[in-house]
């Protein structure tokens, strides 16, 4: 059997009045998935909730959703609910945190059976090791979801969707905090789905997974449509302007930022022969690097291959079982700044940004105007600082984030993943300024990331660690 | 699992000797002279006079120095020799081997009933945060802890024993006996353990497994059932660990009202009348049955909690 | 360490294994229904030996004493027939009753009796204070020798501590182990210090009793003991508190019976310290307590007021003539005036820069006592004297009096636990006091008339003595009586012929019935 | 049981501003609070009626007498004088008590987390080991030494309350530390003192608000519970614990006055919990 689902000016409003979502229509069904592409609060999750059924009661749909077409909005709440599995299924994000930690994989797929299907548990439990196998997870049909890599829940949770037998399949921003290796694995699952007949949805805002699944891309921004088509046409010859910011915004598609001409600054870290494992796991020995001012360093590599702890290390955050690390002409410990992959934790949840940035100042006696100052540079409205750190978009606080460390005078910022949980612009933005700011104001930059592409675009030096890891997929490290 | 037991034996030690010094120290800065508490606790107070107290000092070699009583006392202590009652002469251990029996029923039982009723009217308040339910169970939680136990006890009596005439009053040796002492010392642990299943269950509700428990098809009733009871009853169960405490100590006032002979009632007695090989004997019991409790809800965890079994083998 | 931890555990676990099953070895609380006879009592089974309990077992019939006291209060044999006294009073011929047999079938012989009775004379006990030389057997007479004449050896032997016991109820160390008696009620289970369970005796020598089996279970606390008079899960509860009383006159199911009982809640205080030492002061103390108060609001009968230290149901020593205690504030302060005492910045009176501020011991084994305490307080406060209330434990009393530090305590006094009072009074009001009497006060008449008492037995002569010598209490107030006791009794309707014994000797159990 | 969160909204439509600290449920625990300490600190003043002064002529009336509002108990004591009397010598005491089990607890409860190492296993085996005993041990051992006296017994009951407030201290403390916002601050050059400042503190204060509010209550609760088998009692003083266990046995007669005591306790406890927010 083949289901279509329709969407009819969707309009999604809260109850007074303010509209999230507006006149959004497109289709898709087995054979021809969608994959909607926006940033955080472009609307798209709500799209994807508003198909699912699972909106807060505070929102509103209007506009139609046909599935085979029969009108879902028209369903009462509990209609709406029966579906869940038997029509719809929902691939998770972050599906780690989204599988029950105190029960094993198998019996989370088993419990399906019963509950959908009126299977008795040792039914279930067969058939949810077929699932598993399905997913080529049969070896851990025992473990729990601690014990899982991300894919390997991912894949977990797709298991689940087999169970349940439902020929709609929503995805989640299914590569959030993946590396790019996972990513493919992902996307590659996710083709497998299509190819087995479901109508699939994915929301994301990783245009390389978008570019995977072939199909129809949709773009959304502040609740609009902005584009939809084919994915290469959207992809290759994006006709709305953000679209094409969005394509441009890629780094494949960046130029290469200007590599430093000028004779090698002076060095701002020396490590020498460092050596740091975590258990009998060496992450890395006998490693030797050196930091100079006005020079971006990457260190590359796959989750939990000990870039982190590197940086953590040269920060004096981590002791190096050997080796040691030198800071010539002993500056102040606050010289040296980090930037962190989840700008709202880097931040004190029940401080506003505006006493944040106040208590800043005073510790360190900085003038007014300055701040101002940084904050032209990196386009941050002072507007914002009433605010608490959960309620600014991930890319402004992370450009806040930013300017907190750029206030302190920093001989060296160590970048931790710092783009990978942004979208692609605001990502191009922060990269930009982070490039911008190692120039002009000639300090040293060490970025961590997953990302070859980005990596070689930027970079004056380029530490690969995956080839000091072990096993390339194993628990991600969050 | 080795580490975690012990530990628990090591708390356990700690504990026999630091009760043991306590008793030591009360026997002897107690007002008045342990051999005339002894003979009145003996002979009763109408019999008693200081010719009596007089032997009795001889009898138990009270005469001697401190330090030596001291040592002597932790000794006798050590070879788990916990010496007569003051009061029935008869040996401590033997008087406890008895009272204990009942007081483990009795706290089984509250245990039990605690574990029934605070976990569930916490899961169903956690479900509907801020709902009426919520609110209501948050007030009777409150007044529970408000109204000191034997109040308490004494309203059941009046309801169930003396209007209702659905349970004896007082008195023990069958299972009706144990009804309403028991309810009495669950009522107090249930109101506590709600309020924290109460909040357990809202942040599981919350949780992006539950939600996706619920997106896979299932039943809110399976979800509850397999997906939030289990996750939310973890911090209930560390918790009720330490409202041992409190179960403890409700049996020592429970136990007195309804004229259930256990431990918790031995100690009364025993305080009352300063008998103090019998305090040291009971707080020992209890003491050590706070560790077994605690024992068996650490194991209840390492089963409930994989990640802990996992980090432990 | 793995080892011992295992072991440790198992032995735990064994523990619990034992002492679970003790939990439901005895039998279910009987209902109000059935032909078991529930007793509510507040004393609570300390251990077997009669020095400890015997009471218990005495007063529930199981055991017997050699001598009692009747319904009428007059002492008489039990297990005795006869008493032969030789002139010089030195030497008492005890006969023994015939065919009186132990619960386990032996017979009571003189020999059982006289080992009896030389173990009560050993261990603490009141046997002890008695000037006994010798006890021994011949035929079936006890013979017992003084070193001088003492009138009160048969009212001894009408004591707890002298229960006849068979020789089965000793170990080799001559500790009991069973109480196996003579009385109407054999002992068939004890649990203390809480439960004994009992079932009629068939040969008891005075017949059978009427019910077959009695459970005693003993319940600490007033209010629950009321509860089960009221729920019927106690046929006979004793000693109800005075508000219980009235509670459960409004239920028809349960009736209350009500006897003054010979015990006197008194102050007891040093008399050799300044605040006592005059005795206008102790007068003045005395003026001060508004008793009837006290009794109505705290006894909750006018009538326990106490006109003198003896309450009129002891025979002999309620003396008519004395002139009965008075409530009088004004002339309280008259006389404490008189006495030096005037009155301080703070409403405390002072002498010689003393303030008088006291403590008060007192002790909650008697409910009422921490109650009347209070009440004192506040009546004390009125005419300048402050008191400071300490309620702690019994033993304080006794030790205070031994280290000199009790100044004043409230406590309660029984005159029947040997029925002649004497044995009582010549204890607490000798040379220098006691105990539980007074507090270094030396009265030359009064130790005089109570060495006379002792050797006296002519009744007649007696009883002015003890006239002259309730006198001298009541006018020198070594002690000060405050209320006299009552014992209140509830039974169901559907139990006749109750008698609540004033003595606490014994509660007839052999005679209750069942209501046809 | 709705349990989609409103996550998926645009950020701009969250709500940016702190939370009100003030919302209703606060507000009616002030209030409550509020007039509870009226009652105790300013009821002495409005009630001329000397708390211990005994009219034997007006034993237990039933409250709603023009003479004694609230009742009268064994004593002819006027029930309102001793409420009110005994709710100020509770409350100071059971906040005494809390305070005194707090100020240690949390201390060390924060000194375990941030050390970590010998100095927590110390403290939490020492946590453990106190657990373990019997409270009543500890209250009777100070009892000894000053019988009948209110400030030993509450110390004794510190002696055991702390534990609890050490216990959730150091678990809070440790999640707070690890966050990364922590590091954060202190690679920004704040020192020890700001981090537990704006961050521990905060994050600290919700649960021990609560823990607080429990303290004082069963610390009250305590007190009656001893009082009950006769440890500490000391009449005449007007305490709410002793109050109720000597009016226990007028229950029947007088049940009102019996609750009177407990009713306030409730009160208390109820207005600090709900002061106190969410977490019980």
């Amino acid at each position: 059997m083949s289901s279509e689902i329709r969407l009819e000016n969707l309009s999604i409003k809260t109850r007074d009045g303010t509209v999230l979502v507006r006149d959004v229509s497109f289709a898709f069904g087995s054979g021809n998935p969608i994959c909607l592409i926006g940033e955080t609060g472009s609307g798209k999750s709500l799209v994807m909730h508003a198909v699912m059924g699972s909106l807060p009661d505070e929102l509103i749909c209007e506009g139609a959703i046909l599935l085979d077409g029969e009108n879902l909005l028209a369903l009462s709440a509990a209609a709406r609910r029966a579906l869940w599995g038997r029509k719809f299924s929902l691939l998770p994000q972050e599906p780690s945190r989204s599988l029950d930690p105190t029960m094993t994989i198998r019996s989370q797929v088993a419990e399906i059976y019963p509950a959908l299907h009126r299977a008795s548990w040792n039914d279930a439990k067969t058939r949810a090791m077929k699932d598993l196998q399905s997913v080529g997870l049969d070896h851990a049909a025992r473990s729990f979801p601690f014990e899982l890599s991300g894919g390997m829940a991912q894949r977990a949770s797709i298991a689940m969707a087999h169970a349940a037998g439902s020929m709609v399949l929503l995805a989640d921003e299914p590569t959030k905090g993946l590396d790019r290796a996972l990513c493919d694995v992902v996307a590659g699952m996710i083709n497998h789905e299509v190819s087995l007949g479901r109508a699939v949805m994915v929301i994301t805002h990783d245009l390389e997974l978008a570019m995977q699944t072939t199909g129809m891309i949709g773009v959304m921004r502040n609740g609009v449509l902005v584009e939809l088509g084919k994915a290469d046409s959207v992809l290759h010859a994006p006709v709305d302007a953000y679209t094409k910011s969005l394509v441009a915004a890629l780094p494949s598609q960046w130029e290469a930022s200007s590599q430093n001409t000028h004779e090698p600054g002076k060095p701002v870290i020396a490590a020498r022969s460092l050596g740091k494992s975590f258990g009998e796991r060496a992450l890395f020995k006998e490693l030797d690097l050196t930091l100079r001012s006005g020079e971006i360093t990457v260190a590359l590599g796959p989750s939990g291959c000990g870039k982190s702890t590197l940086g953590n290390i040269l920060l004096g955050l981590i002791k190096a079982d050997f080796g040691t690390v030198e800071r010539p002409g002993n500056l102040p410990a606050f010289k040296y700044q980090k930037i962190y992959q989840d700008p709202p934790a880097a931040f004190i949840p029940h401080q506003t940004l505006g006493d944040a940035f106040g208590d800043l100042r005073k510790r360190h006696g900085i003038d007014g105007a300055s701040i101002n100052r940084i904050f032209d540079d990196l386009g941050l409205e002072p507007g914002l600082l009433a605010r608490r750190p959960d309620a600014i978009s991930g890319g402004e606080l992370q450009r806040f984030a930013i300017a907190r460390a750029l206030l302190l005078k920093p001989a060296m910022l160590f970048a931790d993943e710092a783009t990978s949980r942004l979208d692609p612009v605001s990502q191009k933005r922060v990269i930009d300024l982070l490039v911008a700011q190692v120039r002009e104001r000639n300090l040293a930059l060490m970025l961590v990331t997953h990302d070859h592409v980005l990596a070689n675009k930027i970079a004056d030096h380029v530490i690969d660690l995956s080839s000091l890891s072990s096993n390339g997929e194993q628990r991600t490290a969050a | 699992m080795k580490q975690l037991i012990a530990t628990r034996l090591f708390q356990l030690v700690a504990v026999v000797l630091i009760v043991g010094s306590i008793s030591f120290a009360l026997m002897y800065f107690l007002p008045g002279d342990p051999a005339l508490r002894i003979a009145a606790g003996r002979y009763g107070p109408d019999m008693m006079d200081n010719a009596i107290s007089d032997m009795v000092r001889a009898e138990l070699g009270l005469d001697q120095p401190v330090l030596f009583r001291f040592l002597a006392w932790m000794g006798d202590l050590i070879r788990f020799d916990l010496g007569h009652s003051l009061v029935s002469g008869a040996p401590v251990l033997h008087e406890i081997a008895l009272q204990l029996g009942y007081t483990l029923w009795l706290a089984a039982l509250a245990f039990v009933l605690a574990l029934v009723i605070g976990p569930l009217v916490g899961a169903i308040a956690g479900l509907f945060p801020g709902s009426i339910f919520d609110r209501v169970s948050l007030l009777v939680a409150v007044a529970l802890r408000a109204v000191p136990p034997f109040v308490l006890a004494i309203v059941f009596m009046m309801v169930f024993g003396v209007t209702l005439r659905w349970f004896p009053t007082a008195g023990f040796g069958g299972w009706s006996n144990m009804v309403l002492p028991s309810l009495t010392l669950a009522l107090g642990l249930a109101a506590m353990s709600s309020r924290v299943m109460r909040d357990a269950m809202s942040e599981v509700a919350a949780s992006p497994y539950f939600a996706h428990g619920r997106y896979k098809g299932l039943s809110d009733r399976t979800v509850v059932m397999r997906h939030g009871i289990r996750n939310a009853s973890l911090p209930v169960v560390t918790y009720l660990g330490l409202q041992m405490v409190y179960l403890v100590e409700g049996v020592v006032v429970v136990e007195s009202i309804f004229a259930f002979p256990g431990i918790g009632h031995a100690l009364v007695h025993a305080i009352i009348a300063r008998d103090v090989p019998m305090v040291q004997g009971t707080a020992l019991a209890m003491g050590g049955l706070f560790v077994l409790l605690n024992i068996i809800v650490d194991l209840m965890c390492l089963r409930l909690d994989p990640r802990l079994g996992r980090r432990a083998a | 360490m793995t080892q011992s931890v295992l072991r440790n555990l198992c032995a735990s676990a064994g523990i619990l294994a034992l002492t679970m099953t003790t939990g439901f070895s005895a039998p279910v609380m009987a209902a109000a229904d059935d032909e078991v006879l529930d007793i509510a009592s507040p004393l609570e089974i300390s251990g077997l030996d009669p020095a400890k309990s015997g009471y218990v077992f005495s007063r529930m019939q199981a055991a017997e004493t050699l001598f009692t006291v009747n319904r009428q209060g007059q002492l008489v044999p039990m297990l005795a027939s006869d008493t032969h006294v030789s002139d010089d009073g030195l030497i008492w011929h005890i006969e023994l009753r015939d065919g009186v047999e132990f619960h386990d079938g032996s017979a009571m012989t003189a020999e059982v009796v006289a080992s009896d009775l030389k173990r009560a004379f050993d261990r603490p006990g009141v046997l002890g204070r008695a000037p006994i030389t010798g006890i021994s057997a011949e035929g079936n007479e006890v013979v017992i020798t003084l070193s001088e004449p003492f009138s009160m050896l048969s009212a001894f032997l009408a004591h707890y501590s002298t229960i006849i016991l068979a020789p089965k109820s000793f170990d080799e160390v001559g500790d009991v182990t069973a109480i196996i008696g003579t009385g109407a009620y054999r002992v068939d289970e004890v649990i203390p210090p809480l439960r004994v369970g009992m079932s009629a005796f068939e040969n008891w020598w005075n017949g059978k009793a009427e019910i077959e089996k009695v459970s005693y279970l003993a319940v600490s606390r007033g209010e629950t003991r009321a509860m089960m008079a009221q729920s019927g899960d106690a046929d006979l509860v004793l000693s109800l508190l005075p508000v219980a009383v009235n509670q459960l006159n409004n239920d028809p199911s349960v009736n209350v019976e009500i006897a003054t009982i010979p015990r006197t809640r008194l102050l007891k205080f040093d008399v050799s310290k300044p605040f006592f030492d005059d005795v206008i002061e102790r007068q003045a103390l005395s003026l001060a307590i508004d008793r009837k108060a006290i009794a109505a609001v705290v006894m909750r009968n006018v009538d326990l007021a106490a006109t003198q230290m003896f309450p009129p149901s002891i025979v002999g020593w309620n003396n008519q003539q004395i002139p009965a205690f008075e409530f009088d504030p004004q002339k309280a302060r008259d006389l404490l005036a008189e006495a030096g005492w005037v009155e301080g910045s703070d409403g405390i009176l002072e002498k010689d820069g003393k303030r008088f501020s006291i403590t008060l011991r007192t002790y909650a084994s008697w409910p009422d006592l921490p109650l009347i305490a209070t009440a004192l307080q506040n009546q004390l406060k009125a005419v300048g004297i402050n008191l400071e209330i300490s309620v702690g434990s019994y033993t304080e009393i006794p030790s205070g009096h031994a280290d000199g530090t009790l100044e004043i305590a409230l406590i309660t006094r029984s005159f029947s636990m040997v029925p002649d009072p004497l044995a009582t009074v010549m204890a607490d009001y000798g040379p220098g006091g006691a105990d539980w009497g007074a507090m270094n006060w030396n009265n030359d008449e009064a130790a005089d008339l109570l060495a006379a008492l002792g050797r006296t037995t002519d009744s007649a002569v007696r009883a002015d003595m003890q006239n002259q010598l309730t006198s001298i209490l009541q006018y020198e107030l070594p002690t000060i009586p405050v209320v006299w006791s009552e014992l209140a009794v509830a039974t169901t309707d559907k139990l006749e012929n109750l008698f609540v014994d004033p003595f606490e000797q014994n509660y007839y159990l052999s005679d209750l019935r069942w209501v046809k | 049981m709705n349990t989609a969160s409103l996550t998926h909204l645009p950020v701009e439509l969250r709500d940016g501003a702190k939370p009100a600290f003030w919302q209703p449920v606060r507000i009616v625990g002030a209030v409550i609070l509020l007039a509870l300490l009226a009652f105790a600190f300013v009821g002495p003043l409005v009630i001329g009626a000397d708390p211990l002064f005994q009219d034997y002529l007006a034993v237990l009336v039933a409250p709603g007498d023009p003479a004694h509002w609230l009742g009268t108990d064994h004593f002819g004591r006027s029930m309102a004088a001793r409420l009110v009397h005994g709710a100020q010598l509770s409350f100071v005491m059971a906040f005494v008590t809390a305070l005194s089990a707090a100020v240690p607890g949390i201390a060390l409860g924060i000194l375990a987390a941030s050390r970590g190492g010998w100095v927590e296993r110390g403290l939490v085996a020492l946590s453990d080991i106190v657990l373990a005993l019997p409270g009543l041990l500890l209250v009777l051992l100070l009892m000894a030494f000053a019988p009948g006296k209110f400030g030993p017994l509450y110390l004794g009951l510190a002696l055991y309350l702390w534990v609890e407030f050490f216990r959730v201290a150091r678990i809070e403390t440790a999640r707070v530390l690890a966050l990364p916002c922590c590091e954060a601050t202190r690679l920004l050059g704040f020192g020890p003192f700001y981090v537990f400042g704006r961050i521990v503190l905060p994050a600290l204060a919700g649960p021990m608000m609560t823990l607080f509010a429990f303290a004082m209550g069963s610390a009250i609760i305590a007190v009656s519970t001893l009082s009950a088998i006769h440890v500490g009692l000391r009449p005449p003083t007007p305490e709410l614990g002793a109050m109720i266990v000597e009016l226990m046995p007028y229950y029947s007669e007088a049940p009102l006055q019996v609750l009177m005591p407990a009713g306030v306790i409730f009160l208390l406890v109820l207005s600090l919990q709900l002061l106190a927010g969410r977490k019980s």
